[in-house]
Formats: C-alpha cells, structure tokens, sequence
C-alpha cells in the first residue's frame, strides 16, 4: 500500500514538474504555476507518506496556497504571454538539457554509492509538537534570524513597490 | 518492495533536474522562478525523507526554515520582478541584456 | 540568558536596523538625513566595543549552533567596519537615491547581522538562513536605485542567479544530510572522518561548495559579478564586493576547515586549479573595461583567485593570509567606491575615462585613487601587498607537499603583473587622462573625507605596521585547528 | 650625519614635507629636494670616507624591529660592497634634482616623487633585511612609473610606461617570489640577512632548492636588470622618462637587480650559482654583444644610450657569471661606473632634448661649435662608454674579462669584441653625428650649458667618473674583503676552476691551458 | 730625487692638459705655455735620466686583487730611457712648431691639451712596467690620436678619419687585450718583470700557448703600428694637422706597436716571430707600393711612413726568439727623427701654400723655401737610407740581420722596397721641389717663421747624425748583447759595407736605382707619366688596391649587416612579436572573455550550473 502510493505520488509529481517545466501543449506561464500547485500537492502526499504531517499541511497551506497565489496574482497583473511567440534556440536547449542530465546522472551514481544502510525505521512523527519544541529551543537562533529576513522582506517588498518618486 | 530512502532521494534529484532544466530553458522570469521553487521542493522532499530515515527531526526543521525563507523570496522577488515589468514592460530575460560584456 | 550574551553584537546590529527604521516612521522629514551619521555611530560603538569581546576562550551558544572565537570575531570586526564605511558612502551617495534612504541604512544593518551570523555559523541550518538573510537583503539594495535603468535588470539577475545558487546550496544540505543525518558541522565531521569516500557526502558538500563559491564569485560561479556590480549603487557594489564576499568566505573556511576537513585534504588539485581559473578569469576579463563598477567586478573575480591560493594553501599560513589580505583589500575598494562615489555620485555610468583630469581638479581624490588602485595592486608598502606577500608564502610553503602549489605561486604573479596593468590605467586615467567636458564641482563634505582619511590611513597603517593585524589574523586562524 | 637612516629618510622626510606644503611654493619643493639630496650625498660621502676598508663586517649598523612574527626588521649597514653604491646612488640623486629644472608642471607632485625614489633607493642599498630590501626597492620603482607617465615624453610614452610597468613589476614579483621561497626553505623564521647567511651556512639548502630559488632570484633580479632577452623595457622606458628619472632608474634602481644577485643569490645559494652560471655567462652575451648590435643601429641619442646600457649591464652580468673575486669586483665596479655613466648620458641628452626639441641623430651635427662644454662632457661620456681608461668604467669592464676568463673562456673572447669593437662603434657614431659636422644654421644659435649651477651635475658625475677610474681601488679595496666572502669557492688563477665547462669550442686549447698552468704552480 | 724623476717625466704633459682643460680653453698663449713648458720639463728630465738613469723604481698600486695585482711602476730601462729622449725631443719640437703652424687657430688650447695628453699617454707607454698599464696608456693614445685626427672637426673628412682610426685601433686593442688576459691567465701576473722572471725560471710552462699569446699581443701592434691588414686608417689620419701628423702618426705613436713589440719580446717565439716578420715584410711593400702613386704630400709620407713600420715589423721578427731586436728600434729611432721633420717640412710648404697638399700644384720650391727645401731633403736622403745618414745605418742593420738570418726572400723585399722608397720620395722632391712650378699657388710661397723652422733645423741634425752614435749598441744592451766598443766617425760609415757588405752595398744599389728612375721619370715631368704607361695597375695603386673599399664591404656584410639583423630582430620580433605580442594576447584573452558576458541571465545560469556540473565530475571520478 505504501509502496504503491509513494510511486503515484512521485509519478504525479514527477508529471507535474514536467509539465511546469515543458509543457508541449501550452507555454502559458498560468498553466505552470496551476502545475506546479499540483506537484507541491503531491510533494505533501509523500510528506504525509513519510509520516511528516505538519510538513504535510504547511506545504499545502503556505505553498500551495500563499505562494502560489501570489505567483498567480503577479502573473494575471502583468499579464505575461509573450512567451509564446518566441522560439527556442538549439544550443541553448541542447547545452541547458546536457547539463540537467548530467546532473541527474551525477547525483543518481551519488545516490546509488552514498545512501546509508537502511536504519529500522523509528517511530518518528513529523507531529507539531516534537517540532515546535526543537523549533524552540535547539533551533531558536535560526528562527530568530528568519524573522529578521521577514522583517527585510517586507521592507523591500515596500521598498519596490513603492510608486517611483520624481 | 518498500520505498527507501534511495528512493527518495532518486524522486528529489529528478525533480531538481527538472526545475534546473526550467531554469536553463524558459524565458519568463515568473516561470524561472517557480523552477527554483521545485528545486527548492526537491531539497525539501530530500530532507524530509532523510529525517524520515535517521530518525531525527532536524531535516524537518530545516525544511521548515526553507520554506519560510523560500516565501520571503518569493515575495521579495515578485516585488523586483513587477517594478522591472513597470520600468521594461517585459519579463524576458532576452530583453535584459543592458549590461554585458 | 548567556546565549543572548553572545549574540550581543549581533543583536545590537539588529537593534540598530529596526531603531533607525522605526525613527524614520517616526521622525519628521527634516531630520532624518541625520540617521545615517546615527546608524554610522551606532556601527562605529559596536565595532568599538567588540574589542572587549573577549576572544579567547571560544564560547558557542545555542546548542553549539553559534560560536565566538578568534575567526568569527576577526570577521565580526571586518563586518562591522566595511557596514559602517559602507554607511557613510550611502550618506555620500544618498543624493543617488530617489527615496528610502533610511531604509537603505537599516538593510545594511540586517544584512551586516546576517554576514555576523555567518560568521559565527556551526549548523547548516544557521548558514542557510544567515546566507539568505544576506542574500534577500542584496536582492533589495542592488535594485534600491530605480531610477538608473540598469538597476532594476542587475536585481533580477542577482535575484535569479542569486536563488538558483541557494537552490544548489540547500540541496546540498539536503545530501548531507541524507548522507550523515546530521546538520551541525561536527557532526558532519565525524561522518566524514569515519567514510570519507562518500559519494553523497561529497555531491552535498560540493553543492553548498557551489553556493558559498557564488558568493565569493569564484570561477565557475562567477559569472553574475560584472552585471550585478555595474548595476548596482556604488554603496551596494561596495558592500556586495567586501561584505557579501568575506561572508561567503568565512563560511567557506567554516565549512572546509571545520565541517570538511577530511575533504578538504584530500581535495587534491580542485582547489589549486579553481584558484588559478579564478584569478586568470578576472584578471583578463577586467583588461578592457571601461566602466568602473564593471571593472572592479573582474577585479573582485580576481580578488576572489587570489583568496583562495590561501584555501588552496591548506596550512594556517594560506588562513593567515587569507584573512590580512580581506583586511586590506577592505579599505583599498572602500577608497576606490568612494572615490567613485564622489566623482560620479548617482550618475547613469561610470566611463573610467570620465576620470581624466582629476588629477588636476580634485587631487585629494586622485591621491585617494591612487593609493586605493595601488593597493589592491600590490604595492608595497601598502596593505594589498602584504596580502599578496603571505598568500605567495603560504603557497610557497604549502609547494613542498604538493607542487602543484609552486605552478599556483606562478600563476598568481603573472596574474598581480595583469592585475597592476588595469589598475595602472585607472591611476593613469586619473593622472594623466583627457579632461572630460563634465568637470563636477568636488568639495568634500567633512564625512567624505574622514571617510577617505580612514580608508586611506587603513591601506597605508596596514602597511607600515601590519603586526597587530597579522597577530589577530594569527590567532583566528589557529582557531581553525591545523 | 655619517649615519645610514639620516641619508635614507633625508629625501623621505623632505617628501614628507613637500606632500604638506601648500600648492604653489613651487621654490620651496625645489629647495628641499636640493638640500635633501644633499644632505645625504654630504653623509654618504662622509660614510665612505669613514669606511674601514679592511673590515668584513657591518658597519654603521642600525638594527629596530619591525614585524618580528615574520623576522623582519628595519637593518641597515654598509659594507665595502654598497658603500660605494650608496655614494654613487647620492651622487645621482643630487644631480638628477638639479636637472630637474626642466620640469615646470606639478612640482609638487614631481619633487615629492623623485623624493621618494631617492629615498627607495637609498634604502635598498643599505638594507640588510631582505625584507625591507624589497619593499625600499619598490618604494622606488613605484614613482618611477609615475614618473614617466606623468612627466613622460614621445609617442610612445603609453607604451613605455605600461611596458616598464609591468616588465618590472614582473621581474620584481619573481624576485619576491624567490626570497619568500628562500625565507621559507631556510626555515629560519627571518629575513635578517647576516642571521639568513649564518643559518645557511651551517644547514646549506638541498642543491634542488638552491637552483630553482636562484633561478627565480636571476631572472626576477635579471628583469630588473634588463638581462637579455627581458631588455626590451629598458631603452623604450629611458626615451619616454624625464631626464632625472631616467638618470635614477638607468643610473642607480637598475643595480638593485645585480647588487641583489652578489648580496643575497650568490653566498646564500652557491649551489644554485653553479649550476646557473654557464646560462648567465651566455645570456650575458645577449647583453653585450645583442645589445651593442642593435645601439649601433638607433638614430635617437636615447634608445642608443637605453641600448648601450643594456649591453653595459652585461658586463656586470658577466663579473658575476665568473664567479670569481676579480670577476664579481668587476660587476660592482661595472655597476658604480654604469650608475655615474648612465646619469651623465641621460643628463646631457635630457639637455640636449629640453633645449633642441630632439636628439634624432639625423637632425643634429656639430653641436661641438655651439655647445663646447656639454659636447665635451658627452664625448668624455662616450669614451667612458666604450671602456676608455682613465674612466671607471674601464677597471669595471676589464676586471670582468679577467675575472671571467677562466671560467667562460668563449665568452669572453667575444665580450672583449664588445667591449672594445662595438661599444666603440656607437659611441663613436653618437658623437660623429651629434657633435662633429658641420653645424646646421638652425642650431647654430643652440645655448649651451652655462652657469656653474647648471654645469655642477654634469660635472660632478664626470668628476665621479674620472676619480674613480683613476683610482679603482677606492672602490676595490673595501670590496675584497666582502666579496672574498660572498663569493662561493672563489675561482682564483692557478686553482683548477670549479665551473666544469661545457665542451666549447677551442676546449682542448682550454685543457692544455689547464694543464700547463698546474705546472707553473710547481 | 731620482727615483721620482720619471715620474716628472711623466706627469708634467699631464698637468699642463688638465690644467689646459680646466683654465685655459680661452687663451690659446696660456694654453700654448703650458704645454711646452711641460714638453721642455719632460725633455729635460728625459735627457737627465738618460745621462744617469733612474735610482731605483716606484710604483703605484693601481689595482690589488687577488690574483691580479697592477702596479703603475715606471720602468727606465735601457730601451725607455733612449726612447723617452725620442719622444720627448721630437715632441718638444713639434710642440713648439705647432705655435706657428696653429697660430690663429681658435681651437689651439684644444689642440695643445690634446698633445699634452699624447705625450703623457705616449710617456706612458714608454715607462710601463706592466701590461695593464701599457694597456691603459695604449687606449690613451689612442683616444688622444682621435681627437687630434678629429681637430678639425667640422670637416666630415677628419671627423670620419678620427672615427676610422680610432676603431681599426680599437680592433687590435681586442687582440691585445685577449692577449694580455691570456698571458695573465697562465703566468698569473700582467708584471714584465715578473712575467721575465717566470719565464727565465721555467721556459717550458709557457710553450702551448705561447704562439696564440703572442700573436694577440702582437695584435695590438699590428692595430697601432697600422700593419698589414689594419693599415688603412694611417692615411686618412693625414686629416689631422699636419704636426700631429708628424708627431703621432709618423714619429712616435705608430712606432709603439715596434716598442710594444720590443718590450714584450721575451714573451714571442719562433711561429710568433715568423708571422710577424712576413706581416712586417708584406706591409713595407704594399706600403712602398702604394706610395707610388699618391699625389698628396702627407699622403706619400703617410705611406712612406707605413711602408718603415713595415721596416721594423719586419725587423722585430728576423730578430729570433731570444735574439735582439736592436735593429728594429734602432730604426725606429732613426725613423722619428728623419720622419718628423718630412712632415714638419711637408708642413711648411703646406702652410706656405694655404693648405694645397697636391704635388702636382706645386714645384719650384726649392728657392721659396730654401730652408725648408734643404731640410727636406736631408729627410728624404735619410730615408732613402743614403750614407752617411742615418737611415742608411738603421736600414742596412734591418737588411743585413735579414741577410744573417738567412730570410733571402725577405731580404730581397726589403731591398725591393728600399729602390721603390727612393723612387718615390724622390719623386716628391722633383716635382714639389725642384721641378717647374705647375699653379699659381708657388708663386706666392714664403719661407715659414722661425718658431717653424728652427724645429725643422734642429730635427736636421739627428736626422744626419744619428747613425754615428750607436744607436743599435745602445739597444742591444737591453737585450743582454755586450757592446762592442764604440767607433770613431768613419769607422762607423764604414762598418756597414765590412760587417754585411751584401746588404749595404744592397742597399745603397737599390736606393741609386730608385733615385735615377725618379729623376728620369719626373726631373721635369708637368704630370705624372706613369698611369700612361702602366695603364689600370696605376690606376689601382692609386686608389690604394681598394682596400677601403673592401673593408667597407666586408664589414656592411657582417658586423653591420648583423647589427641590421638584430636591430631588426630586436625591434620586430623581440619588442613587438613577444613583447606586445604578449601583452595583445592577454588583452585579447580579455576580449575574448568579455564575450561571455552576453547580458542573457539564462547563459549564465547555464554556465553556472555547468561549472557546478564539472566540479562535481571531476571531482568525483578521480
């Protein structure tokens, strides 16, 4: 059971990250972002699979839901199309194709050597609470300093956004 | 057969690729930047199985700090990406070739 | 409660960025220009008072996320003292700006917390998200002058490229973690040391590698420099050149020395040939430029080669050097940018050319020039020679393990001989170039010229008597543990 | 005033002065720089007349550390191998400062440069840390660029300065290079040079070492010397300089290259000198004979004299090639003597320059008419160029033919041609076509020298010359002790050479020289 | 006192040219003082130190290294001391003739300092007790010759002679130099007197080389004493005033090649000594030769002059190893007396005609300037070797030494020469002196002032007398011959045709036969005769056998063409290829580089994402 939704789930989301990717039906970047919403669903399916259920939501409810809104919100206000009246140039398609496989090969021979034995898998539960609390405590200063980075961003976002003063 | 973590990790890389592969190829700065987004998912799929399977919550944690600091970016990004599209109307990387050689 | 201690810097940085925010919500308009000689002295008593902070005992907090030894204190310094020059070019330059300028001194404070944090890191999780909170705030300062065109092109591709970086780093993380289950630096260390052949552990290290070589722009992630630095303000440029640079760097001696140590040794050539290609690059790429900011771009590529012979050096000698030459090449760009920042101000380009004359018309800055180029060119007795002189002795020293090192030491004079051509041409702009119609008036505002003071006591103090810096940069780098 | 950091810091601290002067005292920075340079000739004159000749160690010696993590220090001294040098390099500064009239723009900025390269230079003489050695040396060669890009004349003045720019920033990198390997093989955590030697000599460095480190030392020294085939910034770099630039450079910097070869390279790494000598003996050639070739053909009084000190410092390539006492006294000898020479020629012609708006050869003639007392200063000048007696430049040169012979038997022959044939050549063309002739009507109004003030320099330096080369062993006899010892296993006539020549031609002659020798010592 | 008095000697002309130089450019009397006040002290020590010698030697250490020690000694030995009085005497006469021949002349102070300075550098030849200090004082006449050649310097004809001389010099200095260098590098001194001294201990240790060193130094000679091939600079020095002809190159400077030789002649052998007196031999002819038919005054004697070198060349190398080479200074001796006043009386007339030196303007002089007629052809008759002046005795010695050794061909040579030397002398006689006049020029001619002629008069009387005194015996003792008792007058006339009958009545043949074909040929002769009647070989002996003309091809095709090669190199390859060929390579490395930066985001993420790639395979598949 758990094998066989891991693989629709990876499949799904493999698709998905294709077709935001290369889509051959549609360079439309609304059609991206509505598969790249999908793929983050599916990514919380094997979340949940690996028993990281806080993870689970927040990827739904921030990604899927705040980020890409955002996306889908940028992209209707510049209303961006044209895309599709440009052409690919071959040897950009070829050199940037060449280097995602070789990177594929590369990291699937790291993958193939370096995986640790397979440890009995422990009880482990992505719950809220173990988390909050390492959040808390071993990992305060990251958080803290996240919130730092929240504060920059929303200066910058006002920062940018701002009308251009003459 | 059990899915490992060698699984996982096969899913996460793929996944990465593809979004490296979005990056390299399209033209649109929104859609480069939702390739880094799936690249940055497939660090997150890749820490979480690995939490999953050392049987420590740190991954966890740090896909969490990801994913806050993914949607700051986001956010910021979005706001450079519009005042550009303001000042060029375009958000084609081919239209920004002002400063080079 | 004695973890907060720790941080004390850092916090107060922080204090200081949401203060003078705060203060602008708060004060009238007429005033506030004054924030920055606010934020400038707030800087000026932080950096004061770290030099109470004792360095010896390391002390770590938080887990033994965070740490304050003699390394991460001599770069707190460093930081602390290119944020607060960097403040008073922005106070120089404010007129470039159309608006935001006390937004512009509290996001040098954040992202100077950021490179302080870096500084201190011993979990990836603290490099991730101190990394970040450097990068995010670049993405804002590089496109804070909307009103040049080129600004808001240099954030977008700083922005993209910057992220795209940070995805290789993040999933390098990812690997090593998935190759150690651990996240802390010694932790890594240990799983190193008991499989050092890896292949997992080595694709995650490299990949943070990758990332942290973006920020230093060491070939072959260099490519974004030039355009981002032409584009940006001069103060962003500046601060992007020092800050982000030595931030980069840091965690890069972090994570090679401390975290990696096992893979740094046996590292065979990759660090010696990244090193020279680095070098090679930003040297030959700066020969025929004629913008400024593009230029000390490849030089900051160039920079970049040279600080890693001292990596590539692998002994404490190279950390040594390592760490005097960021000292010296700190003041030498801060003098070039404020230089240019008083020749050019906000002004669309920066055509090398434009110089000519100035000699003539403003000889405190084109002795300021001089000294700044002549520096970074490696001149004795100035600062910059002396980083090139124990970065040669380190790999000289370093040669007779592996020999690849003399072929480096080679490399890296041939490279200084290119470097000092284009150097030379901004001296000789200067000196000897055609006056240009667009004669600006430069009277000097009393910060300006303290500013250039400082910088310019820096590059000769550092060069006349070197000692104590050398001492400090000793004794941090011993920290590393050879 | 018989102290070494007076004479060095006297044009250091006037530069200081003149730096904090306002603008427009241009009298003032001229004054300075002329009591400065005197100053320090009036103490360098005064050190060498106090010299003891016979001592072999450092004398008037000042030793303050100054960054002992790495052992370094400030440490001068003379002995009797740079206190002739530290005469000479006075004598030259002093006299290219009151050349220096004809710079009218910057003032300044051109004393407060010249200042410094005096000072440099000076330093680097006297310094016994290898150390501040390289540093005062680059003190110098710093506003020497400046110097030349700024005041700078010709066409190819761009071209020049970037070519010597680099050319001996190059050269003086490598050098680097080769002493930081030194103060890293010889493990002795200093640069002091006596405590260098000391430690050398106890633990001699593996003979591999010695000759990749000499062999950095000879060519980044060898740059900066214009050794053959690196030569090339030398004449194009002196036709661009202003007159007292070139005069210091050609005169005086340029010895650093080679005092640094007899100071540091030779005792330090005598294995390495081995194995090195027979390349420098034949590349020395380049020097001599390459360079004399190529004088012969300039028609500007500049590149002849660029050129022609090209091929002079192949004599004192050569002295040192021998790796003999005779041989390494003839290269300082050679050295005082080309110092004086160069900064003569230089004068005069930057005389000539300023006041004709030429020196094409083609352009001028019989200037001996209209200018008597600097056509006889340049033609004794060029008698000194082609190795007169009478002149220093003769014990010089001959002392390295002696010196060498034994050692590098084809060369000499062929650097006597130079030296005798060659150098004569040009020297002699130089004054057929400048001063002999009839006089063109334009020049017949040409203004000659006049004035004791104007004419001291001239005098001076030509006095130097003469003094010197009637007495050589004013210069001689403080230098045998000291070369004696820095000089490795001294090849001396009558003890079979060291240097197992390669088979050359006229070997067996060679051999039965040998041969028959041994039996005269018997 | 005596000890020091060479150094009176030699020192004096020194003062005076610096001295000269230093204070009295302006004022030719001044200058014209000093200078023959020197001369006169120099003489007068000479004639001191000749009487009674030198008690005792001093030297000053010039140079003292090991190995190679050079003393400044002064050496008054039998041959210095008669040399010194050679020297000094005719000096002195030419110092004082020169104050009329110059007079007017605004660059004399020049002049007298530049004679000064020969005489001191010439002093010092003769006085030098090492061969570095010969050396030193070799290069100084030679320089000394150079300027005085180039007196005149405004006329590009002397001042290319002065440049012509001074490198043929300087190319047997180069011999003389390695020569020394190698003599040094075996004996391991450049002291004579040590050098004699190891030699007499130990002969053998000097035989390997011995025949390479003393070529090299006989080099020098050859340099200097304008032999055989370098002779081609003599006559162009006759650009130079007509008393520093006299002087320098005719009476004393040439001759220190023959001194030189003298001096070093212990250290020559047999191979040495046989090349050099076939170099001498060759020399006297072609010499004789070309003076055949050479129609400018100075230019005869000029070639006379080299032809009497050619004389004592070829006297030094008959003389055989560990001979005595007496004859050769002997004639030497002879020569600069008879020598010196053909040039002063050559001199004269030209002076008397405003500078017109060709003989075909002149004739008739004998009335105009009996004076100088009279003493011309004392001079000439001396040359000619016609008893009893001196010349005879000093040539017959040449030819019977050569007639002793057994050199038949050489000894025909020199008698050859002898009958062309009368020939053409001779013909110099007739048509500048006793044939019709044939130009204006003669008609206005007057006999010179006596500061002129009486140097002319006292020259005369060595120039008959000479032969009487012994000149040889004098010499010999220098060689370590024993000297015979001195004879009375006539016995000494008559010692020749009793000691070597065949060479002196030879000799005396020869010159007869030359003097009776000169006066058939041009007792009256309007015009030269004989390019009529031999056609082109006249033609080429008066273009000197195209010898300049060669040496300017040989040299254009190798050292000047060489130079043009490697200027070219120099400038072409070298400056431009490597160097800025160099520098363009970095620059367009730059340039190329700069390429890269297309401005296109995605390029760059290619390219980093591509160097990531790299990095990571080649890092992990090593």
């Amino acid at each position: 059971m758990q094998a066989a939704l891991f693989y629709i789930f990876a499949a799904l989301a493999l698709v998905c990250g294709f077709l935001v990717v290369a889509n051959p039906f549609s360079r439309n970047p609304v059609t991206s972002a509505m598969f790249l919403v999908l793929t983050i669903v599916w990514l919380a399916g094997l979340f949940v699979l690996l028993h990281a259920f806080f993870l689970g939501a927040v990827q739904i409810l921030i990604y899927a839901g705040a980020v890409m809104v955002l996306f889908l919100f940028v992209i209707m206000l510049l209303d961006l199309r044209e895309e599709e009246r440009r052409r690919f140039r071959l040897p950009g398609l070829l050199g940037g194709g060449a280097v995602a496989v070789a990177l594929a090969l590369l990291l699937r021979a790291a993958i193939r050597d370096g995986v640790p034995p397979e440890p009995a898998v422990t009880g482990l539960e992505g719950a809220t609470e173990p988390l909050g609390r390492l959040l808390f405590t071993r990992y305060l200063l990251p958080f803290e300093v996240v919130s730092v980075l929240l504060v920059v961003a929303m200066v910058g976002v006002v920062l940018l956004s701002k009308k251009e003063l003459k | 057969m059990t899915p490992g973590l060698e699984h996982y990790l096969v899913v996460s890389a793929l996944l990465f690729c593809l979004g490296l592969t979005g990056v390299l190829l399209r033209r649109n700065l929104l859609v480069i930047y939702m390739s880094l987004e799936l690249m940055l998912n497939a660090a997150n799929l890749a820490l979480v199985a690995a939490s999953r399977f050392t049987g420590k919550l740190d991954g966890q944690v740090m896909v969490f700090f990801v994913v806050t600091v993914a949607a700051a970016e986001v956010a910021v990004g979005l706001a450079l990406i519009v005042a550009l599209y303001r000042r060029r109307a375009t958000a084609h990387v081919e239209d920004l070739t002002t400063l080079k050689l | 409660m004695s973890d907060v201690a720790v941080i004390g810097l850092e916090l107060a940085v922080v204090l200081t960025g949401l203060g003078v925010l705060l203060a602008d919500l708060w004060l009238a308009p007429a005033p506030r220009p004054r924030l920055a000689l606010v934020t400038a002295a707030a800087l000026g008593l932080i950096l004061l008072a770290s030099f109470w902070v004792p360095a010896e005992p390391a002390r770590t907090a938080f887990g033994g996320m965070f740490v304050l030894d003699g390394l991460a204190l001599f770069f707190k310094r460093f930081f602390l003292l290119a944020a607060l020059l960097v403040t008073v070019l922005a106070r120089e330059f404010a007129a470039g700006f159309e608006a935001g300028h006390v937004e512009y001194h509290a996001l040098t404070c954040f992202a100077l917390a950021g490179m302080m944090f870096a500084a201190s890191a011993q979990h990836f999780a603290l490099l991730f998200v101190a990394v970040e909170l450097v990068t995010v705030t670049f993405y804002v300062l590089v496109s804070f002058q909307r009103r040049r065109r080129t600004a808001l092109e240099a954030g977008a591709k700083y922005l993209i490229l910057g992220a795209l970086a940070s995805a290789f780093l993040v999933y390098g993380v990812a690997l090593v973690y998935a190759a150690t289950g651990a996240l802390d630096f010694a932790g890594v260390a240990r799983s190193l040391a008991a499989s050092a052949g890896n292949r997992l552990l080595v694709t995650g290290l490299l990949l943070v590698g990758v990332g942290l070589g973006f920020k230093i722009a060491a070939a072959p992630f260099h490519i974004w420099v030039p355009d981002v630095y032409q584009g940006a303000a001069f103060p962003t440029t500046a601060f992007l050149a020092v800050g982000s640079k030595a931030a980069g760097l840091v965690l890069l001696l972090r994570v090679l020395f401390e975290a990696a140590p096992e893979l740094t040794a046996r590292s065979g050539h990759l660090l010696p040939v990244l090193a020279g290609l680095t070098m090679g690059y930003g040297v030959l790429g700066a020969i025929p430029q004629q913008s400024l900011r593009r230029l000390m771009g490849y030089s900051s590529i160039a920079n970049a080669g040279f600080l890693l012979v001292g990596l590539a050096a692998r002994n404490v000698a190279g950390v040594e050097a390592v760490l005097f030459y960021l000292a010296g090449y700190l003041f030498a760009v801060l003098l070039v940018f404020l230089v240019a920042t008083l020749v050019w101000g906000g002004a669309e380009g920066d055509d090398i050319a434009a110089l000519g004359g100035l000699g003539q018309r403003a000889p405190a800055l084109a002795a300021g020039l001089t000294l700044g180029a002549a520096s970074l060119a490696g001149v004795p007795p100035l600062a910059g020679f002396w980083g090139k002189f124990l970065l040669l002795k380190a790999a000289l020293q370093a040669g007779a393990e592996d020999p690849a090192l003399y072929t480096l030491a080679a490399v890296t004079i041939v490279a200084a001989v290119v470097a000092i051509y284009y150097y030379f041409g901004l001296v000789r702009a200067a000196y000897w170039g055609e006056a240009t119609g667009e004669a600006r008036a430069t009277t000097l505002t009393p910060l300006a010229r303290a500013g250039l003071a400082a910088c310019a006591v820096g590059v000769v103090g550092l060069g006349l008597w070197p000692a104590p810096v050398l001492a400090w940069a000793r004794a941090a780098a011993a920290g590393l543990g050879f | 005033m018989a102290n070494l950091t007076f004479i060095v810091f006297c044009p250091l601290v006037a530069a200081a002065l003149i730096a904090l002067l306002p603008r427009t005292f241009n009298v003032l920075f001229r004054l300075l720089a002329l009591v400065a340079t005197f100053l320090s000739l009036v103490g360098a004159v005064r050190v060498f007349l106090a010299l003891d000749p016979g001592a072999t160690g450092l004398q008037f010696e000042q030793q303050v550390p100054w960054i002992p993590a790495l052992g370094m220090s400030y440490h001068v001294g003379v002995d009797g191998l740079n206190a002739g040098l530290l005469l000479m390099g006075t004598l030259v500064a002093f006299a290219a400062v009151c050349v220096s009239r004809e710079i009218t723009e910057r003032q300044q900025l051109y004393y407060l440069l010249l200042l410094l390269m005096a000072g440099g230079l000076l330093g680097a003489f006297v310094a016994f840390d290898l150390f501040l050695f390289y540093v005062f040396h680059e003190l110098a060669l710093v506003p020497t660029f400046l110097l030349i890009g700024l005041w700078g004349r010709g066409e190819q003045r761009n071209f020049a300065t970037f070519q010597i720019t680099l050319y001996l920033s190059l050269g003086a990198l490598i050098a680097l290079a080769g002493l930081i390997a030194l103060y890293v093989q010889a493990g002795a955590g200093t640069f002091n040079l006596p405590e260098l030697t000391r430690q050398l000599a106890a633990q001699p460095l593996p003979a591999a070492a010695q000759t990749l480190i000499f062999g950095l030392l000879l060519f980044g020294f060898g740059i900066l010397v214009s050794l053959w085939p690196f030569h090339t910034w030398a004449p194009t770099g002196y036709a661009a300089a202003p007159t007292a630039a070139a005069m210091l450079h050609a005169g005086v910097l340029k010895k650093f290259g080679l005092y640094g070869l007899i100071r540091v390279a030779l005792p330090l790494l005598p294995a390495g000198a081995q194995s090195w000598m027979h390349l420098l003996a034949w590349l020395c050639l380049g020097n001599i004979l390459y360079g004399g070739l190529v004088a012969m053909r300039q028609r500007d009084l500049n590149l002849l004299i660029g050129n022609s000190s090209v091929a002079h410092m192949g004599f004192a390539f050569l002295g040192i090639a021998s790796l003999s006492v005779v041989g390494v006294t003839g290269a300082v000898v050679v050295m005082i003597a080309h110092g004086l020479l160069a900064a003569l020629s230089f004068a005069v012609s930057g005389y000539l320059r300023q006041h004709l708006g030429t020196v094409n050869l083609d352009q001028l003639g019989g200037l001996l008419r209209a200018m008597p007392f600097l056509g006889g200063v340049m033609v004794m000048a060029m008698f000194a160029g082609c190795g007169l007696p009478g002149f220093a430049n003769f014990p010089g040169e001959a002392l390295t033919l002696f010196g060498a012979w034994n050692a590098h038997r084809t060369v000499v022959i062929l650097a006597a041609w130079g030296a005798l044939v060659i150098a004569a050549v040009y020297m002699l063309r130089a004054v057929r076509a400048l001063w002999h002739g009839p006089l063109p009507e334009r020049w017949r109004e040409a203004r000659d020298a006049r004035g004791a003030w104007v004419r001291l320099p001239f005098v001076l330096l030509l006095g130097a010359l003469v003094v010197f080369g009637c007495a050589p062993r004013l210069l001689t006899d403080p230098l045998r002790p000291v070369v004696a010892r820095l000089v490795p296993a001294a090849v001396e006539p009558g003890a079979t050479p060291v240097q197992a020549g390669p088979p050359a031609p006229g070997r067996a002659v060679e051999t039965a020289v040998f041969t028959v020798r041994r039996e005269v010592a018997r | 006192m005596n000890p020091y008095l060479p150094w009176l000697v030699l020192l004096a002309p020194a003062v005076a040219a610096v001295a000269i130089t230093l204070t009295a450019l302006r004022r030719p009397a001044t200058a014209a003082r000093w200078s023959i006040g020197a001369i006169l002290v120099a003489l007068a020590a000479s004639l001191w130190l000749f009487r009674h010698g030198a008690g005792g030697q001093t030297a000053w250490v010039w140079l003292d290294l090991p190995g190679l020690r050079v003393d400044f000694g002064l050496r008054v030995d039998p041959l210095s001391q008669l040399m010194l009085v050679v020297v000094t005497g005719v000096a002195g006469a030419i110092h004082l003739y020169s104050w009329g021949y110059l007079r007017g002349d605004p660059g004399l102070p020049r002049y007298y300092a530049g004679l000064s300075l020969f005489s001191f550098a010439m002093l010092g030849i003769v006085l030098a007790t090492n061969l570095v200090e010969l050396f030193v004082f070799w290069e100084l006449v030679g320089v000394s010759s150079y300027l005085l050649i180039g007196f005149w310097y405004e006329r590009p004809a002397a001042a290319d002679a002065a440049k012509k001389a001074f490198l043929t010099n300087r190319v047997g200095d180069f011999g003389f130099l390695l020569g020394i260098v190698l003599v040094w590098s075996v004996l391991g001194t450049p002291d004579l007197a040590e050098l004699e001294a190891k030699l007499a201990a130990a002969p053998p240790a000097w035989g390997a080389v011995a025949t390479a060193a003393g070529l090299l130094l006989f080099c020098g000679a050859v340099g200097k004493s304008a032999q055989f091939p370098l002779h081609v600079w003599l006559p162009d020095a006759m650009e130079g005033p007509t008393p520093v002809s006299a002087l320098i190159h005719a009476a004393t400077m040439v001759a220190a090649g023959v001194y030189l030789l003298c001096r070093v002649f212990f250290l020559l052998n047999a191979p040495a000594l046989a090349v050099i007196a076939w170099t001498g031999g060759l020399t006297a002819l072609l010499a004789a030769l070309l003076a055949l038919q050479q129609n400018d005054i100075k230019r005869i004697l000029a070639y006379s002059t080299l032809s009497q070198l050619g004389y004592m060349v070829l006297a030094v190398g008959l003389s055989g190893a560990g001979g005595n080479p007496a004859p050769a200074m002997y004639h030497l001796t002879t020569h600069a007396f008879f020598k010196a006043l053909l040039f002063l009386g050559a001199g004269a007339v030209i002076h008397a005609l405003h500078h017109e030196q060709d003989i075909w303007k002149m004739g008739g002089l004998r009335r105009k300037l009996p004076v100088t007629f009279w003493t011309f052809l004392a001079g000439t008759l001396a040359l000619c070797g016609v008893p009893p002046f001196s010349g005879f005795f000093s040539k017959d010695a040449i030819l019977a030494l050569a007639w002793e050794r057994q050199q038949y061909a050489l000894f025909a040579l020199g008698t050859g020469v002898a009958a062309l030397t009368a020939f053409y002398m001779f013909r110099l006689v007739f048509v500048a002196f006793t044939g019709p006049a044939k130009s204006q020029a003669p008609d206005h001619a007057h006999e010179a002032p006596p500061v002129m002629t009486v140097p002319l008069l006292a020259l005369t009387v060595p120039t008959v007398l000479a032969g009487f005194w012994g000149v040889d015996r004098w010499y010999a003792r220098q060689y370590g011959v024993a000297s015979g008792p001195a004879h009375g007058w006539g016995a000494q006339l008559l010692e020749p045709f009793a000691h070597a009958p065949v060479a002196a009545w030879g000799g005396l043949l020869a010159a007869g036969i030359g003097l009776v074909a000169a006066w058939k040929l041009y007792g009256r002769a309007l015009s030269d005769p004989l390019p009529a009647r031999l056609g082109a070989p006249a033609r080429w002996l008066r273009d000197r056998l195209y010898f300049d003309e060669l040496y300017a091809a040989l040299i254009a095709a190798t050292q000047e063409g060489l130079a043009r090669v490697v200027a070219g190199v120099d400038r072409w390859v070298l400056a431009t290829g490597v160097v800025r060929g160099g520098a363009g390579l970095f620059e367009l490395a730059g340039r190329i580089l700069r390429h890269v930066h297309t401005g296109n985001l995605q390029t760059y993420a290619l390219l980093l994402a591509a160097g990531a790639v790299v990095v990571l395979w080649w890092t992990l598949n090593r």
